[in-house]
C-alpha cells in the first residue's frame, strides 16, 4: 500500500525546505452527507518531522485544516541524503509514517 | 400537449402567461384529488416532451416532487398549484428548446 | 513562461512519487521521544473553543499584541473556502511557536506549529473556511505574543472547517 | 410562489432573446476555430495564447497567486498516481490500457475525441477506455467518477505540452457531430437560460458568486481536473454534467452523443493549445 504521505525535501546551503501533503478526508463533523446525517470528525491532529532523531517541526491540527493537507517550512542543519521521518495521527487513533530523502 | 400547439407558445407569448395565471388563480378554489390528477398528468406530459426535446429543466422535477408529496398528505390544492407551476415550467422548457433552434446562432463567434 | 511553468509541475511531480516509495503505512506511533515538554502536549481545548480570545488565553495564558513583524499572507477574497493557501513568516528572533485563528470558524484555532532552534520562523498551509473571516497569525517569540490579522473573503464556504 | 416569479421571468427573458431569423449557412471549422481564438485573444491582450489552458488563473492575477501556492503540491497527485498504478494493472486476460491505445498510451491525449468513421460518432477519451475495459471483459467504469478521472489525469499528465490535435474527417458524419458540437455550445438551457457561451464566451474573467468564469478557448487542455469544490477529481463527463445542473436544466447521461460532439466542437476550436491537464480549479 502506498503510503498516505508525500514528502519533497530540498536542501540548498545550509536551509532544507520541506514540503509535504498528506492524504486524509480531514473531516470537520460539521458537514452533512447526501443524506443529511452529519460526517464524523476524522482529522489529523499531529504531525511531526524529524532529523537525525530530533524534532524539527511539530503541527498540531483542528477541523480547519483542507483535505488533503499540506504544510511547508524549513529548518537548518540537514544535507542532502538525509533522511527526514515524518509522522501523523488523528482522532481516531490511525496513523502513518514515512521516511524521505532530503535532496 | 402536441407539437402544433406548442409551436402557438413560440409566437404568443401571452399564452404562456395566460398559462400561469391560470395556475395561480386555480389555487383560489378547494381542489379535489381528480383535479390533481388531470394537473398532474398534464405537468407529466408536457415535461417528458421537453424530454424528447432533451431539454428538462431540474425545477420541473423539483415542483412535480412537491406535487406527489402535497398530494399524499391530502392537500389537492397546493397539489395540483404545485402540478401547474410544473406544466408552466415544463411549458417554458420546451418553448426554450423550440427558440433556440434559430436563436443560437446570435451567439455565434464568427 | 508556460513551457518553464509546465516543466516545473512535471518535474515536482517526480519528487513526490521518488518520495512515495519509502512510505510505509499504519505504522503504530510507539515512539514518541522522551525529550517531550509541558507544551508537547496538544492543545484539546484550545482546539475546541469557539471564542478567539478564550482559545488564546488557553493556548498561552495571555494576549497578543498586533506586530507588523508578522507576515501574513492571506488572499484577499479565497476562490475556494476548502482550500485556502496561507503563509506566515516572522522578523523576530527565538520564536518557538506559531498559531493560525480564523475567528468565524466554528472552531477558532487551526493549527499551532512549535518551531524548536533551527527551524525558521516561516510555514505554509492550506485552511478551511466556512466565511467571509478575519485571519489572525500569533508568533511567540521571546516569550512574547505578536499577532497580524487579516481579512479573507469568503462567497464559497469551506463546508464549516 | 417565488419559483413561479422565476417562471414568468424566463420566459421573458425568452422573449426578450428573440434573434433575428440567422441566415442558414454551412460553417467552416477552420474559419470557426480562428474567429474562437481571434476573440479570446482580444478580449484578453495581455494573456499569451497557450496560458489559456490555465482558465480563469491566466486572467485574474490574485487567483492565479492562490493556484500558484496550491500547485506547489498539488492536491491531484494522488489520484495521478492512483491512475498510473491502475493503466499499469493488467486486465483479468492479461492485457492492457496500453494495448488498446496507439503509442501504448502514452502522450496521446491530444488526439481526443476523434470521429470514428466505422462507427459513425464521435470518442472521447473516456468512452475509449471503457470500450477497451469492455473489450478485455472489465465492467466499465463510472464516467463521472474518481477512477476514470484518475485514467484520464495520468493519460493527459504523459501528454502535457502537446497541442491538441483534433481532426475533422472529409466525412459528412463527421461533420454533422460538429455541428452538433458547437449548436449544444451555443444553446441556451435550463431555467436561467444559460449556454455554455454565456459564461464562457460572454462573461469570462467575471465573476459568477465567487467563481472567475474560465474562457472557453482552452478550456479541456487542463482536463481532468481537481475541483476544491468537489473535494475531488472530475473528468470532462462531470463537468459537463454539473454545468446543465447550475443552470437548473437536467443534465443528459454522461457521454450521450450530445456530450461527445459538444466535446470535439470544444477540443476542435483549441486545437494548437497544449494539454495542461490534470489540472486544479476552485
Amino acid at each position: 500500500m502506498a503510503s498516505s504521505i508525500r514528502v519533497r525535501a530540498i536542501s540548498s546551503g545550509d536551509l532544507t525546505e520541506v514540503q509535504v501533503l498528506i492524504q486524509h478526508p480531514m473531516d470537520s463533523g460539521f458537514v452533512k452527507d447526501g443524506k443529511g446525517e452529519i460526517i464524523p470528525p476524522h482529522f489529523i491532529k499531529e504531525l511531526t518531522f524529524e532529523h537525525e532523531g530530533k524534532k524539527i517541526f511539530v503541527a498540531d491540527w483542528g477541523t480547519a485544516i483542507s483535505k488533503d493537507p499540506y504544510v511547508k517550512f524549513s529548518f537548518k542543519g540537514a544535507k542532502k541524503g538525509d533522511e527526514l521521518k515524518v509522522m501523523w495521527v488523528d482522532n481516531k487513533g490511525e496513523s502513518d509514517t514515512t521516511t524521505a530523502k532530503i535532496q | 400537449m402536441s407539437m402544433i400547439q406548442v409551436g402557438h407558445l413560440k409566437s404568443t407569448l401571452p399564452l404562456a402567461l395566460a398559462v400561469l395565471v391560470g395556475a395561480a388563480v386555480s389555487a383560489w378554489a378547494a381542489s379535489s384529488e381528480a383535479d390533481f390528477k388531470a394537473a398532474y398528468a398534464a405537468a407529466e406530459a408536457a415535461n417528458t416532451e421537453a424530454g424528447i426535446l432533451r431539454n428538462q429543466w431540474t425545477v420541473t422535477a423539483t415542483a412535480l416532487a412537491e406535487a406527489r408529496k402535497a398530494a399524499e398528505k391530502g392537500d389537492f390544492d397546493q397539489a395540483v398549484t404545485s402540478s401547474k407551476e410544473a406544466e408552466a415550467l415544463a411549458k417554458a422548457s420546451i418553448f426554450q428548446a423550440i427558440q433556440e433552434k434559430e436563436a443560437w446562432k446570435a451567439l455565434e463567434i464568427r | 513562461m508556460t513551457i518553464v511553468y509546465n516543466g516545473f509541475r512535471r518535474l515536482i511531480l517526480k519528487g513526490g512519487i521518488t518520495a512515495a516509495l519509502t512510505g510505509f503505512c499504519n505504522i503504530p506511533l510507539g515512539f514518541a521521544p522522551a525529550r517531550a515538554a509541558a507544551n508537547d502536549k496538544y492543545p484539546e481545548g484550545a482546539f475546541t473553543t469557539k471564542n478567539q480570545a478564550d482559545a488564546i488565553r488557553m493556548l498561552y495564558g495571555k494576549a497578543a499584541e498586533p506586530s507588523d513583524k508578522v507576515k501574513l499572507d492571506a488572499p484577499e477574497i479565497a476562490e475556494n473556502g476548502a482550500v485556502v493557501p496561507i503563509s506566515v513568516g516572522a522578523d523576530l528572533a527565538d520564536v518557538t511557536s506559531i498559531a493560525l485563528l480564523v475567528s468565524d470558524n466554528p472552531n477558532t484555532l487551526a493549527a499551532f506549529y512549535k518551531i524548536p532552534a533551527g527551524t525558521m520562523p516561516s510555514v505554509a498551509n492550506r485552511l478551511k473556511m466556512a466565511k467571509t473571516s478575519n485571519v489572525t497569525a500569533i508568533v511567540e517569540a521571546g516569550g512574547k505574543l505578536f499577532s497580524a490579522t487579516k481579512e479573507v473573503k469568503v462567497t464559497v464556504g469551506g463546508c464549516g472547517g | 410562489m417565488a419559483r413561479f416569479f422565476h417562471t414568468v421571468l424566463a420566459l421573458t427573458a425568452l422573449t426578450f432573446a428573440v434573434a433575428p431569423p440567422a441566415v442558414a449557412e454551412t460553417s467552416d471549422p477552420v474559419a470557426d476555430a480562428t474567429a474562437f481564438r481571434k476573440y479570446f485573444t482580444e478580449k484578453f491582450p495581455q494573456v499569451k495564447l497557450e496560458d489559456f489552458v490555465n482558465g480563469a488563473y491566466a486572467i485574474d492575477e490574485a487567483m492565479r497567486r492562490q493556484w500558484q501556492a496550491i500547485e506547489q503540491f498539488p492536491p491531484y497527485e494522488f489520484s495521478l498516481e492512483t491512475g498510473k498504478e491502475m493503466f499499469a494493472q493488467p486486465f483479468r486476460n492479461g492485457k492492457h490500457y496500453a494495448d488498446c491505445f496507439p503509442n501504448g498510451g502514452v502522450g496521446i491525449r491530444q488526439d481526443f475525441p476523434y470521429f470514428d468513421a466505422k462507427e459513425g460518432k464521435v470518442v472521447t477519451l473516456e468512452l475509449a477506455l471503457n470500450k477497451c475495459r469492455e473489450a478485455n471483459g472489465e465492467p466499465p467504469l463510472a464516467y463521472d467518477k474518481e477512477e476514470m478521472a484518475a485514467l484520464t489525469a495520468y493519460m493527459a499528465f504523459t501528454s502535457r505540452g502537446k497541442p491538441f490535435d483534433i481532426k475533422i474527417p472529409d466525412d459528412p458524419r463527421a461533420r454533422e457531430a460538429y455541428e452538433n458540437g458547437k449548436r449544444y455550445f451555443y444553446t441556451r438551457r435550463g431555467q436561467l437560460n444559460f449556454s455554455c457561451a454565456s459564461c464562457h464566451v460572454q462573461t469570462p474573467g467575471e465573476r459568477l458568486r465567487a467563481e472567475v468564469l474560465a474562457p472557453a478557448l482552452g478550456i479541456l487542455n487542463a482536463m481532468p481536473i481537481y475541483r476544491s469544490e468537489w473535494g475531488g477529481m472530475g473528468t470532462v463527463s462531470r463537468r459537463f454534467i454539473t454545468c446543465n445542473s447550475q443552470v437548473r436544466g437536467v443534465p443528459l447521461e454522461p457521454q450521450a452523443e450530445e456530450y461527445r460532439d459538444l466535446e470535439y466542437f470544444l477540443s476542435y476550436v483549441s486545437n494548437g493549445l497544449p494539454i495542461s491537464g490534470p489540472g486544479a480549479r476552485p
